[in-house]
């Protein structure tokens, strides 16, 4: 969904750079409450871990493959401010250090993928965990990977909204909504698959890590020993 | 008796899901002396050694560095005059260059120019890296970045150097170098490690840890030569050494 | 074992491109690429002429067309989609040999082809030619928002890091006899996949425990200012003088 | 002469970018054997074991295993006769319980159902770990993740075990576990290491792989004897080992 230079108009580009400089403004400033002061190296290796998971090759059949996007998988583990400032540095070095995605569209990619993909995806969850009103952690990879399937068709349907405002040929709206939608509500099953299971596996080892099951954990008195064997 | 480097007394920590790792622990250090730290995987090393910095706060007792209290207040001072050298230099050394690694600590505590300068020459210097300078850390080789991270720490001028597990994962010769590098080093030194055979060539004094406590605290010498107590906190001395 | 991620992006060099301040050629990349986007529609001509300029600047780097070329493949994707894009849209048509084409779509296909191609080429000459230190102390010095720049620094940082664990759990699922190739292969992927965030989780904990112990409060400390003079400024912004003489020629035309 | 579990040829290898690994490499080792697969860091140690079982392509040379050519369409048999542990456990175990990690490699040779839980069963047996089936890797000590990564190497009833620094950062009294336990194994070893010690410890014969040739092949003993050999090698005891 990398969007190249030249795809979409100046305006429009200029658009959607706004509103990805606000959005990422925003985030700055709210990611320190998930993640106090660790928030950047945490969110840098947290980036590292998507950039490497978009290159795990997922086998869909047919000889083709598909790779995660990442951005509800995300927003589950660290928070949905951390996961937009992780996405927001992965596509700046794609763009910059890699060519993939274009400089003057990086404003429209951050907002496709960074704001609404992870946005999109984060309250599909949170609003699924109210639906629930599971309390206990079985439900959270089931609600992720559900979350992670709707938020790749709503990007697509973004990405569809900004070629009808600013792409460059005129396409039948209808067909490209279908086409689009129906593509990608395919690599949504692949992506809500695996963020399923890979948030059940980390789930099954280190719960505390998924931003999206912090239980409490209670604090005890401590104990004082004078002797080396208990 | 003078202010003791390090000053540990009663500390008792437990982390925040309940587990608790430290049960009174005290342990004093003296200008110029190097102390092994010794105890089996899961005995609290790691745990005591984030609290001479203040990155662990004390449940319970009091960390003291040259008579400062280990408190908030004091954060940055103390971690001018302890300097941890963590066990893996893939965590240590962040910075795209060798250079800009050491400069990061003392570069923290406001040096700039040329004073800046002249601390990471001197560092680079005393662990002799200094032509790796503009390097890469990911293009050096693991004793290389080992010495390179020993660095970081040296560049802040600190009045003890903490090691953690400085031998692990070394071959056999970059492991003696790092020995003599040691040696060689002017400073006081707290050096954690279950590599017994390098604790008693580089250090007169060794404290056992065990299960959250000091079990033991004496002569290398003596200490290792004592098999029930080694046995007792699942130490042992290699097979075929006689050190 | 092989490099890791990342490590081939910068080519060590010493051509003009490689002195220049990375700051300036930052600032001339984007300005550039935003004067060509601006281009109108049926400036086919003036957009040429940017390509052509991209592909001078990529001469300059004195780096291998063969490297160009294989970097180059990023682009497929929007080159295939470019390619449809005649017989999709909308609009008057005309015949093209056995084809009815779009007139619109095929203007818009030439458009994306020249524009994106210029662009990638224009960032793959930035990219080679300046190293991640670099890019970091240049974001840092236009003033790019702290924590973003740090995010950014440690990801690139632990890019190679990361990559090569990654790297060897394939390695090491391989070698008892696990091949991707069905269905039934996606659990060990995203148990893979778990296992990479935890260890990338705890790696990101620990390095900011070495940071704190070395006086970190937040704020990365900038030692190594980068400088620049009114010739780096003139070189650098060459191509963008050149496209904006190219805008202004289309517009007066 | 029987055919060798494991036979190496003019083994020469180079990687994508340019830097050669391997300039002929000839290595044989016989069933029941525990070779020792010596070298300072950077020798191509690495290289070769990812050779063994096809991971890697020879450039020349060649590789078989019990005289099965490592080609591509012997992958999947070359890759159950030999199993290779790796030096860092977590590379190696990814399941959420020590039963999936063990279960990972016989499942995919086919195994199901009884088969299947017999193989993990023996192989837990064999590392003395059985009790710690239903727990999940991460939650294990070093030395225990160790144990399972061998396990899991087990479970596909290899031909030959090539371990990478199975001894590396082991605390001392789980080396010795670890020593004993390879002992304990009846299969043929390739280990590949720079502790020299544990090598004389386990392994009867030798084998100096340094810039990419092997430099000496012999008894332990007389290789370990040989001081301006191994120095030569950047190898060399530790300080007061005397075995």
């Amino acid at each position: 969904m990398h969007v190249p230079d030249g795809f979409l108009d100046a305006p429009t580009s200029m658009a959607t750079a706004v509103v990805a400089a606000a959005g990422v403004g925003l985030a700055l400033s709210r990611a320190r409450r998930e993640l106090d002061d660790r928030t950047a190296p945490l969110a840098g290796l947290v980036a590292v871990f998507v950039f490497a998971a978009q290159l795990l090759n997922f086998p869909v059949g047919a000889g083709t493959s598909g790779h995660l996007l990442g951005g509800t998988l995300a927003a589950v583990l660290v928070g949905p401010w951390t996961a937009t400032l992780c996405l927001t540095v992965v596509l700046t070095v794609q763009a910059l250090l890699f060519a993939d995605g274009g400089i003057t569209a990086l404003g429209t990619n951050i907002t496709l993928m960074g704001l609404v993909g992870v946005w999109a995806g984060w309250a599909v969850f949170t609003s699924l965990r109210r639906l629930v009103r599971s309390r206990g952690l079985a439900a959270v990879p089931a609600l992720a990977g559900v979350a992670a399937f709707a938020s790749v068709p709503v990007a697509a349907l973004a990405f569809t909204l900004l070629y009808a405002v600013g792409g460059r040929a005129p396409i039948p709206l209808g067909e490209l909504v279908a086409a689009m939608v129906g593509w990608h509500t395919l690599i949504g099953l692949g992506e809500g698959f695996i963020t399923f299971l890979a948030v059940g596996s980390i789930i099954a080892t280190r719960p505390d890590l998924v931003h999206g099951a912090r239980s409490l954990v209670h604090a005890r008195a401590l104990e004082i020993r004078t002797d080396a064997r208990a | 008796m003078t202010t003791p480097v390090l000053d540990v007394r009663g500390l008792a920590f437990a982390y925040p899901d309940g587990h608790q790792a430290l049960f009174g622990v005290d342990l004093h250090v003296h200008r110029g002396e190097r102390v092994a730290l010794l105890g089996p995987n899961g005995a609290g090393k790691t745990t005591l050694v984030l609290h001479l910095n203040g990155i662990l706060e004390a449940g319970a007792g009091s960390v003291s560095v040259s008579g400062m209290p280990v408190v908030r207040e004091n954060h940055l001072e103390v971690r001018r005059r302890v300097g941890i050298v963590f066990q893996d230099p893939d965590d240590q050394l962040f910075m795209p260059t060798v250079r800009d690694d050491v400069a990061f600590g003392p570069a923290n505590l406001g040096l700039r120019g040329e004073a800046l300068e002249a601390r990471i020459a001197k560092a680079l210097e005393a662990v002799a890296m200094g032509e790796f300078a503009d390097r890469a850390p990911h293009h050096l080789s693991f004793g290389q970045r080992r010495r390179v991270a020993i660095a970081s720490v040296l560049a802040m001028e600190p009045e003890i150097l903490v090691l953690d597990e400085p031998s692990s994962n070394l071959d056999p010769t970059s492991r003696r170098e790092l020995g003599e590098l040691i040696q060689s080093l002017d400073v006081t030194v707290l050096m954690v490690t279950h590599d017994l055979p390098f604790a008693l060539q580089l250090c007169e004094r060794s404290v056992i840890l065990s299960d959250g406590v000091v079990a033991a605290d004496g002569p290398t010498r003596a200490i290792l030569d004592d098999v029930g107590l080694l046995r007792a906190h699942r130490l042992e001395l290699p097979w075929g050494f006689t050190g | 074992m092989g490099a890791g991620l990342g490590s081939h992006l910068h080519i060590e060099g010493d051509s003009l491109v490689h002195r220049l301040p990375a700051h300036v050629k930052l600032v001339a990349l984007v300005s550039f690429i935003l004067l060509v986007v601006a281009l109108p529609r049926e400036a086919h001509l003036a957009r040429v002429a940017m390509l052509l300029t991209a592909l001078a600047v990529v001469g300059l780097t004195r780096v291998r067309w063969r490297h160009v070329l294989a970097r180059l493949v990023v682009e497929t994707p929007f080159v295939v989609f470019a390619l449809v894009l005649p017989f999709v849209a909308t609009g008057p048509t005309r015949e093209v040999g056995p084809f009815t084409v779009s007139h619109d779509g095929v203007a818009a296909s030439i458009v994306l082809l020249l524009t994106a191609t210029t662009s990638c080429l224009m960032a793959i000459a930035f990219a080679t030619t300046t190293s991640s230190r670099d890019l970091v102390r240049a974001l840092q010095h236009l003033h790019v928002p702290d924590r973003l720049v740090q995010i950014l620094a440690f990801m690139v940082r632990y890019l190679g890091v990361v990559g090569s664990q990654s790297q060897r759990m394939k390695v090491a699922r391989e070698s008892r006899g696990f091949a991707p190739r069905s269905l039934g292969g996606w659990p060990v992927i995203a148990s893979s996949a778990g296992a990479l965030f935890i260890r990338s989780y705890e790696r990101g904990e620990r390095v900011h425990l070495a940071m704190m112990s070395r006086g970190y409060d937040g704020r990365m400390p900038v030692t190594d200012p980068l400088e620049a003079d009114r010739r780096d400024w003139a070189r650098g912004l060459a191509p963008t003088v050149l496209a904006l003489l190219a805008l202004v020629w289309v517009h007066a035309a």
